[in-house]
Order: structure tokens, then C-alpha cells, then sequence
């Protein structure tokens, strides 16, 4: 147990000296050729991802639907799915959210949301199942499928249902949800008295549902008899069918599963963030959220954390810009955090190696 | 021996490996290991699952470097930093788990990596063919140049890997368990291909866990135990049974001891089965047979003449084309693996990396791998982790698998210990019909002794026993009948008592006037 | 980014401000672009503009924030606000439920939102509207006018509320002149794709198009380069996109969001801001509009005499506006005038 | 109805097809090569991206096309080398590496469209490749390499030794490693090779037909040749097959005029159509064994 500990504060380690390498690159550029300096630029960027309660908070208002669509793809990943399609889900998902949350009125608050959600991860869920069950029966790859969904699911919401939903005159949206549909805001709530909340906070409910997520997939893959069969389908499908473990249902179930969990990114951003389905839901969420699945090790509590990093990265990336900083710099160091996190893989290697020494003598 | 000839046998040494220590994560694989081979013989390298000699042969191969030890090749020391260091020295290796690339040809896979080009620019196939020939012919080694490995029979891929090795130019061949995977008339075939390399005066290191072939074949025999050398002896100088001693440090019995076979009800019923794979190849072609309670009825047959299919029907992994199964007198044609398992039918499976083992899972949970479903490891909400690691600790002991505890993954076990974690997990459930296909392919003397000696106890219990076994010393000692399986037909169920190997043989290969009968159909 | 404009242009800003003689507490101005952001060719690019211009001419000092996504949009105008910003404009309407929001929040604080409408403007809001159905009126009618095959295109970026418009003006105007027209509408289904937009234009081409008015970003680029190729006329956008290829784009539909954000800037510098307005900027007040079907504009000559393009570049320009739109002029300017006394009215969609 | 047929089947859609399919074409071949030796390459789209900026570049500062195409192929080379380096050498996730790519391209073109041309957007106009005329066809030069290039990659991966270290590498990496071949080396080469191809298909967007570069002008392309290459089951001709099947579809998509079908619908016609084939026709794809996992050499 002290041994995993251990591991586990070695791996901490090795991330901040990944961010922070990443960091030092980036702040030579940001040195160099823009007008605002590193300090200025970095502490803007901490400032805005933790620098007091709001900003605290907004973090993780972002990281919302990073961690759903995170858990999606990782979710997938243990039963040896790749799901490119968390994007896709996560359209359909918010769309139908959209659509119910305002289609639908005279609902108790309660039933209306949970009713939006259910529909909502019903659509992602079938989204995701579709290439679930062509993989199940016919064996045909998932990647290229849900890359295909994934096209379709734009066209088919952002592209054409809004068209066909928005008011006359309005915005590209489909019409605001009733407020019966909406996710409550931490700012409405009792929070706000506790905290005295400042104005633009964001966080709403829906951060509850991704830790709720979060922990129900821990729970599923890892505590139940469900889990053990995914899990085994994902490392061994032919050993899991000896075991009597129904590989094709399995596939699908996790699929769909995957994509009910991208589905239920969409339904919080729309239910709780921007309160109507919007053409900016487009934003790539879903790949980020492939990023985020496999920095967080595709591990519930690994795709939160990792899901909170990109959060503050996106947050303070905010704050970096009103240091000074372009957009395109606060992109570019992004990219270069998740490809110093990744390459962590190497210690790891190296420090495995140096054991083995220490072992031999 | 006066010192003259003491100096010649030291020049007579292709090769010495001296104090070799490599360690893995948690297990000192070879510690102090010392080997010397002489030019021109045939060593065997024996030892128990997971003594290290897989690990050393590694070494010589160069893809593992050790922490300690030198080695002489030659009488020169070299360092080994990879495999070209050790190809261009002249070591070749076939390894345990072939190195082939599946879908790539046979002469393809041998001429990768030192291909022949024209005009250094495209592989020259035809010079490539030509040399797999003229070593194919001068060593009887009979392959098809441009058939894929995939399309290819076992026996044929290791031909296969030998020349590969003799491609290169490899003076010393290093065998990982050649035998472990061939059928008894391949193994023969290996054999006359082992005399001939060594009249050519190339030089073989063999591991091998049957002993029976340990003194058929090598000159002299090194043993390791548990990561040390236990010495080396000439294979002339000891018996099988000194030998095992040497491995296991006691008395091994060798011989399997069983009583008379008492049957009683019919357990299974397998009445005019057929099976057309997806190429819509024929494979059986119409068997019946019965199976009773306290009875073992072993399948005799060379690989590839349907057993496989056979047992995975019954298992439910593959659904039979017609014919009929009935098990405890329940229709069981198009039962599904799990229903299997409900009714209580055990399986050892030939392939225990593919089918028997989630590798990356636990031991603890590869134990209870088709039982999970069952109380008390599942429970309506959840798994009761609890009861499944107290499961797997009282069994690691009772069926003796060499692991530190049962968190160890699968992975990280010898083949024996992997088989001894499959065994342990099906006898626990009980089953009232065991399917044991292979059941000690890859595992040393102890344990097959141990895993023998537990089939029977099932029978004795009064269980119905299949057992497939590529191994004709196998069948022929566990079973009470002896179904003969060839070409998708069973020629023949005989009484294992009355019958000898040499008509057990013949029939395998489809040479009696059955034959014809059973084709008809 | 701190107007990220080049050096030169905040050392002119501070020289200018110094003229003006407010250096030391010069308007302050946040911009918050709509997730297109930079480079769009359009309103991003427009509002910007404006901004550099008044930076120039009336010594601001202006930010500006591109969101990576809409969902970063209210923080981004919050911040603003809380820093005490004199003005902060936001840029596209899919915004203009979050800036209500937040002026509500920070009453104190002017803001102004580039095309974007509420049925109640709240007191510190400015609402800046163009007319663009009215202008595409005007680039329809210019189409069926010049067409020689009796068939025109008109080719969207991706269908959405305001692109429809563009082709609804466009199509109002053209068969308006040209009841018969035929008009192929097409949409690229890209901002930024210039294949898909070039190959999209081809098509319209292929089916006989030989006058194609895109509202399309980037991908219109792509409608230039077949102009050229194929030798049939283009007609910019947004802003005047006449000297991309020069001699085949007969004109561009203006729409000065540059202008208006200038102007609501020159309001706040010179303390007359008037919220809970909605300024439309439309024919009238050339807020939008034809470029000059007879002559050089400034922008044209301008463009030469910095050699953005050349002397005969500029020269093509001038002898297409003489053969082929001067004769329409004056019917498009009784168009004009016809729309803006109300005589005509251009629908939205 | 007919009318729509004569249409989709006409010379000229069957051309629009062509140009459309290109770019798939050029990126497809170069994620075979970097899947074959056995590295996902997710970060096509990212190096088609950057391989357009850099091919208006240097055509807009030499006033020379060719010396675009030299350095978008050298750019797209640089982007896969860091590719290869983080995921064959460090051993990292090959999708994350891939995804920070994609995230790095986006920013560094936009970055360096401020800092070498002072614009944002949309680059100045720079030269175009010339069109190579042949009978009465005539297209972009890049056209006919990816066209040229679809039999010598086909040539290489199955009449060359280079191409059948690859397969194995891909396939059985200890394999390949017992005989000596450097299973690592040849990944890193693969995939720096693929940066080259997706580089050519930047080229083709950006100076085959056209004259500029546009932000995010890629509009998942990469995505889509990654489909193709799986598509044609990571065979050069199968994925020329699959895309010209995408360009085709998406041509007809732009083009045909289909009167009661709403476009944004008609666009997604490609995509169904291919699952639809995949399901019926093509069913299983079996990539390459090993692909995906880095190579280590005391595992198995
Ligand atoms: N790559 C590896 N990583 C970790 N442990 C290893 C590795 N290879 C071997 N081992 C361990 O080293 C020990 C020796 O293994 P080795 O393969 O040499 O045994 P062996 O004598 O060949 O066994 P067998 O008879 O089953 O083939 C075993 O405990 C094994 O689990
Ligand atoms: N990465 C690893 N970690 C732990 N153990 C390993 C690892 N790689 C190999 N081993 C173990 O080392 C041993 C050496 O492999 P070897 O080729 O001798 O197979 P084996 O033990 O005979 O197994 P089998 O007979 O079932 O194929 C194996 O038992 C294997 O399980
Ligand atoms: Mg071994
Ligand atoms: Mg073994």
C-alpha cells in the first residue's frame, strides 16, 4: 500500500516537472515575441485557474464536460474501444437535451431536468451504440465509424436542426430551455449564502452529475460483476468468451454506456451552461476529451484530475490573454503540457530499470 | 583424462557463459548461472517451470542484457547488445513463441531483415526462394516457400524458424521447448532434423520439459534450479528418473498410477456432429460418441483433425452445423459457453494465453473467470472482492502455484503456474464433466505429475473426464477408451488397456480399412 | 492582447492620444470576438478595424479577447467590466444573451454588441445592426443586372441565422430586376475550407452561373480563384474584397461594422453614449452598401499605392467598373434610394 | 431524377471528385506508412495544417511553388518527427501525442501567420502550383503524384525490403527485432515519412488549386483520410478506393442540385454511405497487430 503511495507521489512529481517544462518553453515564446513577460503571463494563468475562489470555481465549471466526455472515451478504452466519437455523442446528447428543455413545458422542475438528461444520454447512448453494435455483429471498426457519426451529428444538430428550431430573428439556437429544465447554478443555491459567491460564477449542478459519473464508472468497472467482464473483454475478448462473458453485448453495452456519457456532456452544458443547444457547442470537447482520458491514465480518478488541468488550462488561458497573451501562445501551450505529460511514460520506464539494478546487487 | 585432452576440450567449447545474473522486476531470473557448450553436440537445458532457462537463452540471444556475467563465444569474450550482435557471431534462435509474422510468406518471414535486393533497391524474391530451397533440401527441412504462416500447419512454421537461424549463417541453434507445440510424428521429424544440423557439424542447445526426449536426443544435459545451475552431466551417464531429481531436488513419479475405472451413467451424448468453419471447409464430419461418469475417455489424433472444434463445441465457444449434444440429458446443441459452465462442465483449454487466462488480470481474478456470476463473488450489486481473493489464497497452496499471492498478474507467471491457476480454478467449481484439452503442454515433470495425478481424482470421483492431448503417452496413460480422431471422423474408440502405441499410430494417420467406411458418408 | 496590434501602431496611438491631449487617461475599450475570432474576414476582422482606427484617430486604448469557445464569451465580458473598461463590445449575436446578462450585473458599465437585438435593450447596452439584407438586395439586383445567361449564385459559408440574410436580400433583389432569374444557392458548409468553396463555385459555374455573390469567410476566397479561372464574375463581402481578383469582382457588399464600432467608440470617448439604443446601420447612412460601381475607391487606389496590388491590377479594376457595372449604376442607386425612403422593403429571411 | 443522375455522373463531377479526393489520397498514404510500422497517426489533420501554411509560405517569399512544396514536406516532417519521437522513443500514448499535435498545429499556424506574414486569418495570396495539362485533362501536379504515388507505395510496402521491415515492425515488432531490425528506428522513420505525405496534402489544399491559406483550413481532412486508410484496410489502392469514394461523395454533395433534400443533410451522405458499406460489404478491418502499443523490448 506505502509502495503505491509512493508511486503514486513519484507520478505527481513527474507531472508538475512536466508542467512545468512545458511551461518554460512556452515562456519563451511568450517572452519573445509578445508584449506581455512570462511573471505576467503565468500569473495571469494561475490567477485565473486557482487564484481565488471564482476563478476556483469557473475551473471547474470547464472542466464539467471535459470529465463526462474524458470518462466516455476512457470508459470505452477498458473494454479496448476507441471512441472518436465522443463529439458526436455529445451533440446529439446536447441537442436533445435542447429540445426537450424547452418542447416540453408544465414539468415539475425535478422531472423536467431528469427528464432532459434521460433523453439526452438515450441519444448519446444510441450514438455511441450504433458503432457498438456494427463492432458487436458485423466486427466493423469502431474508429472509423464514430469518426463518421461524429461528421453526422454536426450536420444533423448544429447544422440543420438549429436552422430548423431557431426563432425567427434569433441567434443560431434552438429556443432557450424552460427554466424547469435548467441546471441550477451554484449561485442559486444555498452555496451562494454560505460562500457569498461573486457575480460570474458559472458552476452549476452538472459538476455533480461528472463526480457522480465518475464515481458510478469506478464503481461499475471496477466493483461489479459488469466491470470484471468489460475489463476482460477490453484486455482479452477470446479469454472473456471462454469465461462465458457475452463479448458482443458487452461491446455494445459500453458503447452505449460511453456515449450516454458524452450525451450527458452535452445535457449539462446545455441545461446548465448555456441554457439553449448553440452551434458553439461545437468546440471539440470531445477530442479534448480523448486527451483527457488517457492523461488520466483512462482511470475515473486520473480523467478528474486530468479534467481539471485542461479545465484551468482553458480557465487561465482566459487570463493569460488579458495579460497579453494570444490565443494562438495559450493553444500552443496547451499542446505542449499534454505532450510533456505524455512522454511521463519514459521515467516511468527509467525508474523501473534503476529498481531492477538495485535489485541485482 | 590427462591435461592434453583437457586443453582440447577447452578448445572444443563454442561457448561459455559465466556468473549471468539478470533480474525482473521481483524475481531474480538467473543468478550466477554458468553454462558451457561444447562444438558439435546436442545439449539439452532443463529445469523447472520458471528456473530462468528461457531468460538465459534470452541473454545469449542477446534481446536481455545481464546485470553480471561474461560470455565466450569461441573462446572470445563478446558482449551481446542485441540480436545482430548475436546473429553475426553465428547464434540462431527459435523461440518458444515463434518469431513469425503472420501475415507475411514463408520465405518472406525468413529472408526479413537480410533480405536479397536487385539493384539494391527491390527484394529479389526469386534468389530468396532459391537459398530457402537448397537449406530447405540439404537439411530435409520440407517447406512451402509462399504459402503464409498463417495458412501454415505448427510443425511447418518451426521448420520455418530453423531456417531462418541457418539463413544467417547460424553455427549454434538455440531451441525454446521445440516440442512442446508438435505432434509426436513432428517431434519425430525435428529429431532427424536435430541429427542432421549436428552432422553438419552445427551445434543445438535444447530446452525441453520431456525427458523422454532429453535422452533420446541430447549428449548432455545441463539442469537449473530456481534461477541457479544444478550442474551439468552427460545424458549417457542418468536416468529419466535422476534427471527429475535434479530438477525438483526429490523423487518424481513418472509413471501415472490409477485404479480400475468404474462408469456409470452417461454424461454426455454427442451424436453425428458436424462443423464447417467460415471457409466452409468441412471440418468434423459426423462423430458420435458417449462419455460416462467415472470414466476418461481420451482423444488421440494428430493436431488439426478437429479435436480443437470438438472441444470448443462442447464447451459452447463454437456452435456445431448439425448433429446433436445432449449433456445430463439436457439438449446442450446451442447451449452458450455460460450454460455450459451452469452445468457444470469444466475446461482446461489448449491455448491458455488466448482462451485460459486474462493475462493482465490477477490471479484472484482469474480464478474465479467463468464463475463470477456465481455467490459469493457476485452479489446483486456488486463483486465481493473478499471472498475472491480468499478464494484464490486457498487454492494458490492446495494446487501448489509458485507465485508471491494471488494479486500477482496472470502475466507473470511460468507456463506451469499459468496452467496450475486454470487447473486450480476448474477442479474448485466441482464440475461433473472436465474437458481437459492440452492440460500440460509447456509444464515440467512436477507439475505434470501433480496435474495427472488431480484428473484422476476427478475420475475416481465419479466425474465424466475428456482428455485431448497431442501426446500419445499422455492419452494412452490417463484414459480408460481411447477415441481415435482423424480427418474430422472418429475412426475408432478402443480400450485403452488392450491397445499398443504403434496401432494407435496407424490409425492416427488414417491407415486402417475404417477409414474408407467413415469417408463414405 | 493588449492591442496586439504592431509596436508602430500603439507608439502612433501614444503620439496621437498626446495630440489629443487625454494620454493620461485615455478611454479604455474591450473587445470581445466571436469564436471565429481573428482572420474570419468578417465582423472579427471589421470590429478590429474600428478599433485600430479610433486607437489612431482618437487615442483609445483598446484589449481584446478571443474565446476559445461561446462558453468563455461572459467571462471575457465580465472581466472587462470589472476592470473598469469604458466600453465593451461584443461581437456576434450568439453572444447577446450572455452580454445581457452581464450588463445587467455591472449597470455602471457601457456596452455595445455588433449584431445582436432584445426586445428590451437594457440602458448601458447598445445594440450596432446592419442592414445586410439590404445591401445583398442591392449585390442581387447588381447580379441579375450584369448576368449574360440570365443565372447568378449566391454562395453561403454555413446556413445560419444571419447568412440566410444575405441570400434572402439577394434573392429578393434579384428577382426584383429580373423576375425570370435563375438563382443557384449554395452553401459551402465551411468558414474556412477554400477547396470546398472553390469547388462549391465551380459547380455554380457548371450549372451556368455567371455572376456568384458569396457570404462565406474564408471559403469565398476560393470563389475568387474560379472567378478568375473560369472567367465569370465574383462579388465580395463584408468588406471591399474587389482587389483580391482583380477584374473579376465586380463589387463588394459593405457592411461597415468597422464604422459602427468606431462610432460608438467616438461616443463614449466624447461622453455622449447613449444605451438602450438599437443603431441600425443600413443604405442610408452607407452603413452598408455597393462599393463604387463607376470609380476607384479609396480603399482600391490605397491598396495600390502601398502595392498590395499593382498598377495594372488597379487599372483592371477601373475598366471592369467601366464595362461592366457603370451602366447599372444609376438603376442600383434608384434601388438604393427606393429601399431607404421605404418604397422597398427587403425581408430577413 | 434523371436530371439528378446525369449530374452525379458527369465528366466533370467525376474530376470535382478527383481534386476533392487529393488531399485523402496523399494523407491516407502517409498514415498507412506510420500504422504499418505500427504508430497511430491521429495527428494527420495537425501536419495537413501545417503543411499548408508552409507550402503558401514559401511559395509567397521565393515567388516559387515548388520551394512551397519543399517546405511543407519538411514541415509536416518536423511535426511527425516530433510525433515519432514523443510516442516510439518516450514511449507515450500515440493518440495523446497525436491530439497534441493536432492541438499544436492549430495554434502554431495561426501564431505564425501573425508573426511571418503580419495577417490573421487569411494569408496573402501566394503562387500557385501550375496546372499540368494532360490531353484534355488538366489538374494540379499534386493530383497526379498522389495518383503516381498510390502504385510506388504500394511497390514499396510489398516489393521492397524496406516495405516488408515495415509490415513486420507493424505486425510482430519482436519479430522483427530478433533479426536484428531496429524496430524503434523504423517507426521513427515511418512516421516521419507519413508527416511528409500529410505535408503534399497540405500543399494540394492550399496551392494546388488555390493561392492562400486559410486558419483551420485542414476541416478535418486528416479525419477523414484516417477513415480511408482503415477503409482500404491500410492498402495503398484501398485506400485510393476509399478516397475517391469520399472525394466522389462530397463532390456531389457541393454540387448536385437536390431539390427537396435540405444540403446540410445531402453532406452527410458521404459519411453514411460509407458505414453503410463497411457494414455490407468490406465488414472487418484487421489493422496491424501491433499497432498502437510502444515497443518495449523486455515485454510481450
Ligand atoms: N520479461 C520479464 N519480465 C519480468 N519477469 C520475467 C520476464 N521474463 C521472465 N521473467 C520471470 O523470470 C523467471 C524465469 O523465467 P524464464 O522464462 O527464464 O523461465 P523458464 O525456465 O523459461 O520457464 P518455462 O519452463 O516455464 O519456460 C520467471 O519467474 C519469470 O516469471
Ligand atoms: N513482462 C513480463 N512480466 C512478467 N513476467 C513475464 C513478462 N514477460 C514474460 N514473463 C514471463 O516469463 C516467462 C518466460 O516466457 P517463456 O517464453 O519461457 O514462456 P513460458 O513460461 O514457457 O510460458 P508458456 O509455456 O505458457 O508459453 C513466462 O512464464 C512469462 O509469463
Ligand atoms: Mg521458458
Ligand atoms: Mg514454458
Amino acid at each position: 500500500m506505502s509502495n503505491n503511495l509512493k508511486s503514486t507521489l513519484i507520478t505527481l512529481g513527474f507531472a508538475f516537472i512536466a508542467i512545468f517544462v512545458a511551461l518554460v518553453i512556452g515562456g519563451i515564446l511568450i517572452q519573445f515575441t509578445t508584449e506581455a513577460t512570462v511573471i505576467e503571463a503565468y500569473t495571469a494563468l494561475y490567477n485565473d485557474a486557482f487564484g481565488d475562489l471564482r476563478s476556483i470555481l469557473n475551473t471547474l465549471w470547464r472542466s464539467t464536460p471535459l470529465i463526462l466526455t474524458g470518462l466516455a472515451v476512457a470508459f470505452a478504452f477498458k473494454c479496448g474501444l476507441f471512441n472518436i466519437g465522443a463529439e458526436g455523442q455529445l451533440l446529439i446528447g446536447g441537442f436533445v437535451a435542447g429540445v426537450a428543455g424547452y418542447a416540453i413545458t408544465g414539468l415539475p422542475a425535478v422531472i423536467h431536468v431528469t427528464l432532459c438528461i434521460a433523453l439526452a444520454m438515450l441519444a448519446g447512448g444510441i450514438w455511441g451504440g450504433i458503432p457498438g453494435i456494427l463492432k458487436a455483429k458485423l466486427g466493423v471498426n469502431e474508429v472509423i465509424n464514430t469518426i463518421m457519426l461524429n461528421l453526422i451529428a454536426l450536420q444533423i444538430t448544429v447544422r440543420y436542426g438549429i436552422q430548423q428550431l431557431r426563432l425567427e430573428g434569433a441567434a443560431d439556437n434552438t429556443p432557450r430551455i424552460e427554466e424547469t429544465a435548467e441546471l441550477t447554478r451554484f449561485t442559486d443555491t444555498f452555496i451562494n449564502d454560505i460562500f457569498d459567491l461573486p457575480g460570474g460564477v458559472r458552476v452549476h449542478t452538472g459538476l455533480v452529475l461528472a463526480l457522480l459519473a465518475a464515481v458510478f464508472v469506478w464503481y461499475l468497472l471496477f466493483k461489479t460483476r459488469t466491470g470484471y467482464e468489460i475489463r476482460a473483454v477490453g484486455i482479452n475478448p477470446s479469454g472473456a468468451e471462454y469465461g462465458g462473458i457475452n463479448v458482443a453485448k458487452n461491446i455494445f453495452l459500453v458503447m452505449f454506456i460511453s456515449g450516454a456519457l458524452a450525451g450527458l456532456g452535452g445535457a449539462v452544458e446545455v441545461l446548465g451552461t448555456h441554457r439553449y443547444f448553440t452551434s458553439g457547442l461545437d468546440a471539440g470537447l470531445g477530442f479534448t476529451g480523448i486527451a483527457v482520458a488517457l492523461l488520466g491514465n483512462n482511470n475515473p480518478g486520473g480523467v478528474i484530475l486530468a479534467g481539471i488541468l485542461f479545465g484551468a488550462l482553458t480557465q487561465g488561458g482566459m487570463g493569460m490573454q488579458f495579460a497579453g497573451v494570444p490565443r494562438e501562445i495559450v493553444t500552443i501551450i496547451q499542446a505542449l503540457v499534454i505532450f510533456f505529460m505524455a512522454s511521463l511514460q519514459m521515467f516511468k520506464i527509467f525508474i523501473d530499470k534503476r529498481r531492477a539494478k538495485e535489485v541485482a546487487k | 583424462m590427462s591435461s592434453e585432452n583437457k586443453e582440447a576440450l577447452k578448445e572444443e567449447l563454442i561457448l561459455q557463459m559465466k556468473g549471468i545474473t539478470k533480474v525482473f522486476p521481483g524475481v531474480k531470473a538467473n543468478d550466477d548461472v554458468n553454462l558451457e557448450v561444447k562444438k558439435g553436440e546436442i545439449h539439452a537445458l532443463v529445469g523447472e517451470n520458471g528456473a530462468g532457462k528461457s531468460t538465459l537463452m534470452n541473454i545469449l540471444y542477446g534481446l536481455y542484457q545481464p546485470e553480471e556475467g561474461e560470455i565466450f563465444y569461441n573462446g572470445k569474450k563478446v558482449t551481446l547488445d542485441g540480436p545482430m550482435a548475436s546473429i553475426n557471431l553465428g547464434i540462431g534462435m527459435v523461440h518458444q513463441h515463434f518469431m513469425l509474422v503472420e501475415p507475411l510468406t514463408v520465405t518472406e518471414n525468413i529472408m526479413l531483415g537480410s533480405e536479397p535486393t536487385v539493384a539494391g533497391l527491390f527484394t529479389d524474391k526469386n534468389s530468396a526462394t532459391k537459398k530457402v530451397k537448397s537449406i530447405s533440401d540439404k537439411y530435409g527441412l520440407k517447406v512451402n516457400p509462399n504459402e503464409t504462416i498463417e495458412e501454415i500447419p505448427v510443425g511447418m512454421q518451426q521448420r520455418v524458424e530453423i531456417i531462418k537461424t541457418l539463413y544467417r549463417g547460424a553455427d549454434l541453434l538455440i531451441f525454446d521447448e521445440p516440442t512442446a507445440v508438435l505432434t509426436p510424428q513432428e517431434i519425430e521429424e525435428l529429431f532427424e532434423i536435430f541429427k542432421t544440423l549436428k552432422d553438419q557439424g552445427k551445434t543445438i542447445i535444447f530446452i525441453t520439459h520431456k525427458l523422454k526426449e532429453v535422452k533420446a536426443i541430447s549428449d548432455r544435459i545441463t539442469v537449473l534450479r530456481q534461477g541457479k545451475t544444478t550442474g551439468t552431466v552427460e545424458t549417457e551417464s542418468v536416468s529419466e528418473e535422476d534427471i527429475a531429481k535434479l530438477m525438483v531436488g526429490r523423487n518424481v513419479l513418472l509413471k501415472v498410477d490409477k485404479k480400475e475405472a468404474q462408469p456409470k451413467n452417461v454424461v454426455l451424448k454427442v451424436e453425428n456432429l458436424t462443423y464447417k468453419d467460415s471457409r466452409g471447409v468441412n471440418i468434423l464430419k459426423g462423430v458420435s460418441f458417449d462419455i460416462k461418469e467415472g470414466e476418461i475417455l481420451g482423444f488421440a489424433g494428430v493436431e488439426g483433425n478437429g479435436q480443437s472444434e470438438l472441444v470448443e463445441i462442447l464447451t459452447g465457444l463454437k456452435k456445431a452445423t448439425s448433429g446433436k449434444v445432449t449433456l445430463k440429458g439436457k439438449d446442450a446443441t446451442k447451449a452458450t459457453p455460460m450454460q455450459f459452465k451452469k452445468w457444470k462442465v469444466g475446461h482446461i483449454p489448449e491455448d491458455r494465453h488466448k482462451r485460459g487466462l486474462i493475462l493482465d488480470y490477477n490471479l484472484a481474478e482469474n480464478m474465479v473467470m467463468g464463475y463470477h456470476d456465481t455467490r459469493p463473488f457476485s452479489q446483486p450489486f456488486y463483486m465481493n472482492f473478499n471472498a475472491i481473493n480468499a478464494h484464490a489464497d486457498k487454492l494458490i497452496p492446495e494446487y501448489d502455484v509458485r507465485t508471491p499471492g494471488s494479486h500477482v498478474k496472470a502475466r507473470a507467471l511460468s507456463g506451469g503456474n499459468q496452467q496450475k491457476v486454470i487447473i486450480a480454478r476448474e477442479f474448485s467449481q466441482q464440475p461433473d464433466f472436465l474437458i481437459a484439452s492440452q492440460p500440460t503442454r509447456g509444464v515440467d515433470i512436477g507439475a505434470i505429475e501433480f496435474i495427472h495425478r488431480r484428473i484422476i481424482e476427478q475420475r475416481d470421483e465419479g466425474k465424466a473426464v475428456m482428455v485431448v492431448s497431442a501426446e500419445l503417452h499422455e492419452v494412452m496413460s490417463l484414459s480408460d477408451r481411447i477415441a481415435v480422431i482423424y480427418d474430422g471422423n472418429i475412426i475408432d474408440i478402443v480400450d485403452a488397456k488392450t491397445v499398443d502405441e504403434f496401432q494407435l499410430g496407424a490409425m492416427m494417420t488414417g491407415s486402417t480399412p475404417k477409414k474408407e467406411e467413415s469417408d463414405n458418408e | 492582447g493588449c492591442g496586439t496590434g504592431s509596436d508602430t501602431d500603439d507608439n502612433g496611438a501614444d503620439e496621437n492620444g498626446a495630440e489629443n491631449g487625454v494620454a493620461e487617461d485615455p478611454t479604455r475599450v474591450g473587445l470581445v470576438l466571436s469564436t471565429g475570432g481573428l482572420g474570419d474576414q468578417s465582423f472579427n476582422d471589421a470590429a478590429y478595424r474600428g478599433l485600430e482606427q479610433a486607437e489612431q484617430d482618437l487615442g483609445i486604448e483598446f484589449d481584446y479577447i478571443e474565446p476559445e469557445d461561446s462558453a468563455e464569451d461572459e467571462n471575457a465580458l465580465r472581466r472587462f467590466a470589472e476592470q473598469d473598461y469604458d466600453l465593451v463590445i461584443g461581437v456576434g449575436f450568439q453572444m447577446q444573451d450572455t452580454l445581457k446578462e452581464v450588463a445587467e450585473d455591472m449597470d455602471h458599465i457601457n456596452f455595445a454588441i455588433v449584431d445582436g437585438g432584445y426586445a428590451e435593450i437594457p440602458d448601458n447596452v447598445a445594440t450596432l445592426n446592419f442592414a445586410q439584407h439590404e445591401g445583398s438586395f442591392l449585390a442581387g439586383a447588381l447580379a441579375a443586372l450584369v448576368t449574360e445567361v440570365n443565372t447568378i449564385g449566391f454562395m453561403g459559408g454555413v446556413e445560419s441565422a444571419l447568412i440566410t440574410q444575405f441570400q434572402a436580400g439577394f434573392e429578393q433583389g434579384a428577382t426584383h430586376v429580373n423576375p425570370d432569374v435563375d438563382i443557384d444557392v449554395r452553401y459551402v458548409g465551411d468558414f474556412g475550407d477554400i477547396a470546398r468553396g472553390r469547388e462549391t463555385a465551380r459547380g455554380q459555374v457548371e450549372r451556368g452561373a455567371d455572376v456568384i455573390y458569396h457570404a462565406a469567410g474564408g471559403s469565398g476566397t476560393g470563389l475568387f480563384e474560379v472567378a478568375e479561372d473560369e472567367e465569370i464574375y465574383a462579388i465580395g463581402v463584408d468588406s471591399n474584397q474587389n482587389m483580391v481578383a482583380p477584374g473579376y469582382v465586380i463589387a463588394s457588399m459593405l457592411k461597415r461594422v468597422d464604422t459602427a464600432v468606431y462610432s460608438i467608440t467616438e461616443s463614449v470617448v466624447n461622453d455622449a453614449f447613449e444605451g438602450g439604443k438599437d443603431y441600425i446601420f443600413d443604405l442610408s447612412d452607407d452603413g452598408v452598401g455597393l462599393t463604387s460601381l463607376t470609380d476607384l475607391d479609396i480603399e482600391e487606389e490605397d491598396a495600390a499605392e502601398t502595392e498590395r496590388i499593382t498598377q495594372e491590377q488597379l487599372e483592371a479594376i477601373q475598366e471592369m467598373k467601366q464595362s461592366v457595372t457603370a451602366e447599372h449604376a444609376e438603376t442600383i442607386e434608384e434601388l438604393r434610394q427606393q429601399i431607404i425612403s421605404g418604397e422597398i422593403v427587403v425581408d430577413t429571411e | 431524377m434523371l436530371d439528378i443522375l446525369t449530374q452525379i455522373f458527369s465528366l466533370s463531377m467525376m474530376f470535382a471528385g478527383l481534386r476533392m479526393a487529393t488531399p485523402l489520397i496523399l494523407a491516407s498514404l502517409g498514415g498507412i506508412l506510420s500504422e504499418r510500422s505500427g504508430v497511430i497517426n491521429i495527428a494527420l489533420e495537425g501536419m495537413i495544417l501545417t503543411g499548408a501554411f508552409f507550402a503558401v509560405w514559401g511559395s509567397y517569399t521565393t515567388g516559387n511553388p515548388w520551394f512551397g512544396v519543399l517546405l511543407a514536406i519538411v514541415a509536416g516532417m518536423v511535426l511527425a518527427s516530433i510525433h515519432a519521437l514523443v510516442s516510439v522513443y518516450f514511449k507515450a500514448d500515440q493518440v495523446v501525442s497525436g491530439t497534441a499535435i493536432n492541438i499544436l498545429a492549430t495554434g502554431l499556424t495561426v501564431y505564425l501567420l501573425q508573426i511571418l506574414f503580419g495577417v490573421s486569418g487569411t494569408s496573402p495570396r501566394a503562387v500557385r502550383l501550375p496546372a499540368w495539362s494532360l490531353g484534355t485533362v488538366s489538374f494540379n501536379p499534386m493530383v497526379y503524384l498522389a495518383l503516381i504515388l498510390v502504385p510506388i507505395i504500394w511497390f514499396v510496402l510489398y516489393k521492397t525490403p524496406w516495405g516488408l521491415r515495415i509490415r513486420a515492425v507493424g505486425e510482430h515488432p519482436q519479430a522483427a527485432d530478433t533479426v536484428g531490425i531496429n524496430v524503434n528506428r523504423w517507426r521513427f522513420i515511418c512516421v516521419t515519412l507519413s508527416g511528409a505525405f500529410a505535408g503534399l496534402a497540405g500543399v494540394s489544399i492550399a496551392i494546388g488549386e488555390g493561392s492562400y491559406f486559410v486558419n483551420g483550413m485542414s476541416s478535418g481532412r486528416g479525419f477523414i483520410a484516417l477513415a480511408a486508410m482503415i477503409f482500404g484496410k491500410w492498402n495503398p489502392f484501398g485506400a485510393l478506393g476509399a478516397s475517391l469514394l469520399f472525394g466522389f461523395t462530397e463532390a456531389i454533395a457541393l454540387r448536385a442540385d437536390f431539390q427537396y433534400i435540405p444540403s446540410q443533410l445531402v453532406r452527410t451522405l458521404p459519411y453514411i454511405i460509407t458505414i453503410i458499406v463497411l457494414a455490407g460489404f468490406i465488414g472487418k478491418a484487421r489493422p496491424p497487430k501491433a499497432v498502437g502499443k510502444p515497443y518495449n523490448k523486455g515485454e510481450r
